[in-house]
């Protein structure tokens, strides 16, 4: 298989970061670690830099050079908001941030109390008996009996006494059941990214002696560094 | 009502850990660490910043010293001349206002990933006894278990469900969502956010009193509730 | 002109009448009022946007002192600044589809990113291996909850039986989830409560009134 | 704490409760690239969302246009196998596809897999492509990083396409291609989002196109995202989801084309043993020695318990 200068050059040296960065287990500083690190903060700046400016052209300049000179507006707000970086002036930019919370509170408000409590409301209004089918059954008396009491363990305002204090209890169990769920389920995910990032490092094949390679030149330069006292001076 | 009776509110059981936290940490002759998330204001940052104004009394009281590493988002050079004012007018209140000084609220970055990079290195060096750590996203976990290693006691903030399961097992105690909202709304004791706090809770009664209708209803054939919902 | 930006209630107007424009569109169909929300929509995206140049500058500054000062590590903040600049004049001018400008965000941003949230996996196996102890009753469900649903999660395990499957559909359809949504509701109508609290102009922090 | 545990002799419980991470970490290292480098192939269940995702997606049509939410580089890693595999299902299928970007390395993992346009570069997916037919412009487009601004933008999109995009990434108008006639969210038939957050602010889709418009809204979910999708899913503004890269691999296994997702079947479970394994160690070292300790400690600090 032939491999182009590209491809391969972006695997070394997404190999060479990777393994920069993870000599952070070595719990201490190392100019491996230093130098990855602001490789990649400088240079995902530099991406959103590009990327702001690219959007702020298309989305804000070329409608007015269309002849939409309402965005014009936008020009003049987005100056206001640089106003922000001497302290002197920064009440300037309370305006355009006055618009932008108006305006994105108006968005979000209506959609957000039918998604987040409308509609998650009438999910919770199911049949507590479903002829038949005993597990939906027992998954319905458990949502609805569970739900109910997790919402007491939230009330903050009500004092916590009689059988408020006994359904808040039961809620905090059924929380830390559902927690346990969740943090299953977020290992899932975290060992999927990790596996699948060990795979885009070993695949194609080609890649594995430079994997290893790589991995045991980073470790044990910075392990030799570390006995002879150089962390501390280049880390 | 407008002025006066204030609604009543459950002090939480995370002041008590935050008090035997600083306490401890001032035993160990160490300092205290906190943050209070990297977004400008919302609900959370907002009630954060009332538990960095109450540690930063307790810690003045002692004569210990609350370090915040600030930054992580461009919304938190909004938030930081609030919390460095919120700072020192704690140390102010407490007739220790020569203690305060702000190289200990560094502004570490905007970027995330530097600012995550610069808290630990906090961590690290200046080994605190006990750590804060304020809404963050998936780098909290990050921090609970460096302070962890350098023996620091662990509080964390829950900010959304999946980092309170990774926290709740992490941390030495994990603030839960609303619970640090009631927290900050606590120490505050300005009554129109307790009287918020008490909103969400009448929004929680009034869902509790729906569902438990509704699935009576539906057991009866009605599905007046759900229709109602529908709308 | 100063007194004007200082001003509560101009800016909690300014907050209102925002908000009614896009809000109103919803309730009644005029269709100039919905032009207008639109153009107030695309407005709002560009200025949030232009955000970032204050970012940008902050950084650039502050790397730039640091670089001054010799302060402990300036030469890797030294290198940071010339890569921020480097990349965006590439991208800049050759575009953003042009190989110079696409080499480092794969070698080096896409990588980075990855290992750094890879990262949280061995925290995560730390904390577990240190701390998931069945001290009382919670921790034990906790635990327990976890275990069986991690349990069913590795493919092998059902090859040798199939309860483990059940459970964690079962403790995925309803635990989890029920307590997801709890979370949810509290968690918006806290966020809704706190933008009623800001149009009635009783937090001045979010607009910036404070400091 | 540590000053004590310095001071008595070994002990088996001890050690259990207390490893060096370092290690642990090393452990995760081997297990992983070794079983990476020696696959073995399972059978695997399908889960309910999985075969409520599949059933969505097979009843694409070919005039059909599906919006496709890019995944960063990081969540594609997570949910890759269900990325590579739905985008093969959409080629199949002969679907319309609209690329949509909101950070700056989507683009790239979209070409990893579709190729890239500009260059000729090849992808994962090129080859079926080529046999099916299914091409830059008359089959996909490209629009690039046009979901930036927030909330903002999801609603212009949704209400006021024509209004907001005028051409592809590369600068080419989109007029005379199958988006021309697209007014709003109503003419999508189905969106697909790879590797967010619903539930924290990413609902954005979710609740200006398949709340409002009734659009069929999928989700490719990582981990931390799969309970949350569960309760749009029971509200119907979710209509299924792939569960992580379990979910992935289960619909590799469903369309029967295997990939990244079944080749990391044995990891995910050594991985998960693995660490079942070292929650079993720990509490068995606590029940064995930490706790007493611990009780102790608190005896001699004054008999305070908390």
């Amino acid at each position: 298989m032939i491999v182009s200068t590209y491809d391969f050059t972006v695997a070394i040296v997404a190999i060479f970061i990777t393994w920069s960065l993870y000599t952070q287990f070595l719990g201490k500083p190392t100019p491996f670690r230093s130098l990855a690190e602001n490789a990649y903060i400088g240079v995902g700046m530099g991406m959103v830099t590009v990327i702001n400016i690219w959007y702020m052209w298309t989305e804000g300049i070329s409608p007015i050079l269309r002849g939409e000179y309402w965005m014009l507006l936008a020009i003049i707000l987005s100056i206001m908001m640089f106003s922000r970086i001497i302290p002197k002036y920064n009440y300037i930019a309370r305006v355009p941030l006055a618009i932008a919370v108006g305006t994105s509170l108006g968005l979000a408000l209506r959609t957000q109390i039918n998604s987040n409590f409308i509609l998650q409301v009438k999910a919770m209004i199911i049949p507590l008996w479903v002829d038949g089918n005993l597990y939906q059954t027992i998954s319905n008396l458990t949502n609805i009996i569970g739900g109910l009491l997790l919402i007491t363990f939230f009330i903050y305002t009500t004092e916590q006494k009689g059988p408020l204090k006994h359904s808040s209890q039961l809620g905090e169990y059924v929380l830390y059941i559902g927690l346990g769920t969740l943090f299953a389920q977020t290992f899932m995910g975290r060992l999927s990214m990790f596996t699948g990032y060990m795979q885009q490092i070993t695949d194609p094949q080609w890649k594995i002696p430079y994997t290893i390679g790589i991995a045991l030149l980073v470790f044990a330069a910075s392990i030799i560094m570390d006995r002879r006292g150089l962390l501390e001076k280049y880390g | 009502m407008r002025r006066g009776k204030l609604p009543y509110l459950r002090r939480v059981l995370a002041l008590d850990v935050i008090e035997d936290a600083v306490g401890r940490s001032t035993e160990m002759g160490r300092p205290i660490l906190e943050s209070y998330g990297t977004v400008a204001f919302d609900q959370f940052v907002i009630a954060s910043l009332s538990t960095l104004s109450y540690v930063a009394r307790l810690a003045a009281k002692v004569d210990n010293r609350v370090i915040v590493p600030i930054g992580g988002n461009p919304g938190s050079m909004i938030t930081r001349p609030v919390a460095v004012d919120i700072v020192k007018s704690a140390y102010e209140a407490e007739g220790k206002g020569e203690l305060f000084n702000e190289n200990d609220m560094p502004f570490l970055s905007y970027e995330f990933f530097s600012f995550a990079a610069g808290y630990v290195g906090l961590i690290l060096r200046e080994r605190p006894g006990a750590v804060i750590v304020g809404p963050e996203t998936a780098d909290a976990l990050m921090y609970v278990e460096e302070a962890n290693a350098v023996g620091a006691l662990t509080i964390a903030t829950g900010y959304y469900i999946a980092n309170v399961a990774v926290l709740a097992c992490a941390a030495n105690y994990v603030m839960i969502g609303e619970e640090a909202l009631a927290a900050g709304a606590y120490l505050s004791k300005e009554q129109s956010r307790i009287t918020s706090l008490r909103t969400v809770d009448i929004f929680k009664f009034l869902a509790i009193v729906l569902v438990v209708v509704g699935v009576i209803l539906v057991q009866l054939k009605n599905n007046f509730i759900i229709d109602l919902l529908s709308i | 002109m100063s007194s004007l930006f200082r001003r509560k209630d101009i800016m909690i107007t300014i907050v209102a009448f925002c908000f009614g424009l896009v809000i109103v569109p919803y309730f009644f169909d005029i269709k100039e009022l919905n032009t207008y929300a639109n153009n107030l929509s695309k407005i709002v995206a560009v200025v949030t946007t232009s955000a970032f140049v204050i970012s940008l500058y902050a950084q650039s500054r502050r790397n730039l002192i640091m670089v001054r000062q010799r302060s402990k590590g300036w030469p890797y903040q030294g290198f940071q600044l010339i890569i921020v600049f480097l990349i965006a004049a590439v991208g800049l001018i050759l575009g953003q589809a042009s190989l110079p400008y696409k080499w480092p965000i794969e070698a080096i941003q896409m990588s980075g990113s990855t290992v750094f949230y890879s990262i949280a996996t061995f925290y995560m196996i730390s904390a577990g291996a240190r701390a998931f102890r069945a001290r009382n009753t919670k921790a034990l469900l906790f635990l327990l909850s976890a275990v069986l649903v991690m349990l069913a999660q590795a493919p092998m395990t059902e090859l040798y039986m199939s309860w483990p499957a059940t459970i964690r559909a079962f403790l995925g359809d309803t635990f989890g989830k029920t307590a997801t949504r709890i979370f949810a509701i509290g968690l918006a109508i806290s966020g809704i409560v706190l933008g009623v609290r800001t149009l009635l102009g009783k937090e001045p922090a979010t607009l910036g009134l404070q400091g | 704490m540590k000053n004590m545990v310095e001071k008595e002799g070994f002990n088996l419980f001890k050690a259990m409760a207390y490893i060096d991470r370092k290690y642990l970490f090393l452990m995760v290292f081997i297990i992983t690239i070794g079983s990476l480098l020696f696959p073995i192939s399972i059978p695997i269940q399908i889960g309910k969302n999985t075969n409520l995702y599949y059933s969505y997606l097979s009843k694409l049509k070919s005039t059909d246009i599906v919006m496709w939410k890019g995944a960063t580089f990081r969540s594609y890693m997570e949910v890759k196998s269900g990325y590579i595999a739905t985008l093969r299902v959409i080629i199949e299928k002969g679907a319309k596809l609209v690329a949509m970007y909101d950070e700056g390395d989507q683009q790239s993992v979209f070409q990893m897999v579709m190729g890239n346009p500009s260059t000729g570069a090849s992808g994962i997916l090129t080859s079926l492509m080529e046999q099916k037919n299914y091409k830059y412009w008359d089959n996909y487009i490209d629009l690039g990083m046009v979901l930036l601004g927030g909330e903002a933008t999801y609603v212009s999109l949704a209400r006021n396409f024509q209004g907001y995009i005028h051409n592809d990434y590369a600068g080419r108008p989109i007029q005379g291609s199958f988006l021309e006639n697209v007014n709003g969210a109503a003419d999508f038939a189905m969106i697909i989002d790879s590797g967010p957050l619903a539930g924290i602010g990413g609902d954005f889709l979710g609740r200006h196109f398949a709340m409002d418009y009734k659009v069929v809204y999928l989700g490719n979910m990582i981990g931390v995202g799969i309970a949350p999708t569960q309760t749009y899913i029971e509200t119907g503004i979710v209509k299924g989801m792939l569960e992580s890269g379990r979910g992935g691999a289960e619909l590799e296994y469903l369309i029967g084309a295997p990939g990244p997702g079944l080749a990391a079947l044995n990891v995910m479970t050594l991985g998960h043993y693995y660490f079942i394994a070292l929650i079993i160690i720990g509490n068995i070292g606590y029940f064995g020695w930490e706790r007493k300790a611990r009780r102790e400690e608190e005896i001699r600090a004054g008999g305070q318990k908390k």
